[in-house]
């Protein structure tokens, strides 16, 4: 509804016309292989129940080839067409088993002219949707009340995860930031100990922790403490088994 | 109540409803009515508001009943709304569409085997304009995402349910000819 | 054109209008055509209209055109609107729901983690549009309230159970091409 005309999809390729230009656009409406195989079909004018299997892949070949020097990128599924019929071909030269009975013999093509069969009936279909479409937007409904002052969305399932995603990214980014906040603190945390020890010789360990604000708080003065006993900046001394440990500045030797 | 009461109140109620509105809506609406009477109200209106031949026209529509102008009118519709065209789907997409359309539910890699083509950005795009919804998970290796047509894909190609769908076999000999 | 062609066209254009429509906002649409001959085939439309006796009523209303419902079914269209909450969620009941959907049961507080803003007025939304429900107290200080999501969350999203939420794979199956 309330949706304008569409343009009529050239469901099968004309002509290819002869400005190089031309043929490149051409060339690149071949959505797919089977698209391709069609319209060779067609253009050869021959039976898609009875391919001439040997002409129609040396056309496709040279198709692809065509693209290929156009410079059209041939996405992997012309190529994996192009084995298939190459496939097929050997097959159907290969000298039949005698012994198997006439009825039993499978056509080396049968699941490719299938396949064809399918890709075509679908197309059909396409089209006729895409007639009903037009049809259907040259109808128009009564105006619905829109709600202007909070605009807002009717979500599918999809959005209701991407909408999830985005909060969890948007919280990891968030965690990245208070890590990064935390990794400066330690840093800050040694060189306010350090700062400590310019005005005093030594510092209870107990009222460093006393002071932490958190559990985190706590862990960073632990680490920041054996990062600078490690950097022979402060030596460790505890006068009671479970005494004070005091902190005390190493004198430079 | 009687057909003929039931029949202008039906009307307001397919007037005044954003989405086609079904039979089933309207006996929740119509307490006490039967679903048969409203049927019959709801079919014989629609033969006397069409009968009128006027601008507009009462469908039938995604299950439901929907008053829309006539196609004829949609040249001057259109000059007034100053509607903007829609993004046109892709040929790709339409496809991709049918063949969700005709073996829903289905999965990406069901897409591909029958396309021979790789359609995962068509079905985005059917996704974004609401024309497919997911329908859960195929139970195999993987449990890969089953796709099937939505409401709005019944609405946006005026079909009433999927029945309406051309069949498929019709397009069989399309080239044998 | 005649005054009987002209009827069909005024009638489409009144039916899309938002605002009632002029005789003279209509002449602009239909060059050529009179303005006397607008206004005869308007009024003519509007005595044939209002003679079916159906719910619908043409009526001119602030210098225009305008179709309405009849006010004696009033009451049936207020039953309708009311029955019709809006399909449709603000981004932040959207977001609360995703992560109520994806992490329940949940508490408030550990939603305001998850999204880093407050929730409530979302959550009262989600609850009185059914679409999550109270699951009961988590074992914790201050016992608070947990929440996922209801039977009609869903019917809502189409899913027969919780396992069809579509996941990161899916997601990802789409967002590769």
């Amino acid at each position: 509804m309330k949706q304008a005309p569409t343009e009529q999809p050239d469901l099968i390729a004309s002509e290819f016309a002869t400005s190089d230009d031309q043929y490149k656009v051409k060339l690149s409406m071949f959505e797919g292989p089977l698209d391709l195989l069609l319209y060779l079909i067609r253009k050869e004018e021959v039976s898609i129940y009875d391919i001439p299997i040997a002409r129609i892949t040396e056309q496709y070949l040279e198709h692809l080839r065509a693209m290929q020097e156009l410079d059209i990128g041939v996405a992997g599924e012309f190529l994996v067409m192009a084995a298939t019929l190459i496939h097929i071909k050997t097959q159907m030269l290969l000298p039949r088993d005698p012994d198997t009975p006439e009825d039993l013999v499978e056509d080396p093509r049968s699941e490719l002219v299938y396949q064809l069969l399918e890709h075509q009936k679908f197309k059909g279909a396409a089209n006729v949707l895409h007639q009903r479409a037009m049809m259907e937007a040259a109808t128009f409904t009564r105006p619905t009340d829109s709600d202007e002052e909070n605009p807002e969305v009717a979500a599918t399932l999809f959005q209701l995860f991407e909408v999830f995603k985005e909060v969890m990214d948007r919280r990891r980014a968030i965690t990245e930031i208070e890590i990064a906040r935390d990794e400066m603190t330690m840093a800050e945390k040694i060189a306010q100990i350090k700062s400590m020890l310019e005005t005093s010789t030594d510092i209870s360990a107990r009222s460093l922790f006393e002071r932490a604000g958190s559990r985190r708080e706590m862990v960073l003065i632990f680490l920041s403490i054996l990062e600078l006993v490690k950097e022979l900046v402060v030596r460790l001394t505890q006068s009671q088994t479970f005494g004070d440990i005091v902190i005390a500045k190493r004198e430079v030797a | 109540m009687t057909i003929d009461e039931l029949k202008p109140i039906v009307e307001s109620l397919i007037y005044v409803s954003e989405e086609p509105i079904s039979v089933k809506q309207l006996a929740g609406l119509l307490e006490g009515e039967s679903p048969a009477d409203i049927q019959t109200a709801t079919d014989q209106l629609m033969e006397e508001f069409n009968a009128r031949g006027g601008g507009l026209e009462l469908r039938q529509l995604a299950g439901g009943y929907r008053i829309t102008t006539r196609p004829e009118f949609s040249e001057y519709v259109r000059r007034y709304l100053k509607s903007q065209p829609s993004a046109r789907l892709s040929l790709a997409a339409l496809e991709t569409l049918a063949v969700i359309a005709y073996k829903q539910p289905i999965t990406i890699p069901e897409i591909l085997e029958i396309r021979g083509v790789t359609s995962t950005s068509a079905i985005k795009t059917l996704l974004d304009r609401r024309l497919i919804v997911a329908k859960g998970h195929k139970q195999v290796v993987g449990r890969p995402m089953l796709y099937g047509t939505s409401k709005d894909f019944l609405i946006h190609f005026g079909l009433n349910d999927l029945s309406e769908l051309p069949n498929l076999e019709d397009f069989e000999d399309l080239m044998s000819s």
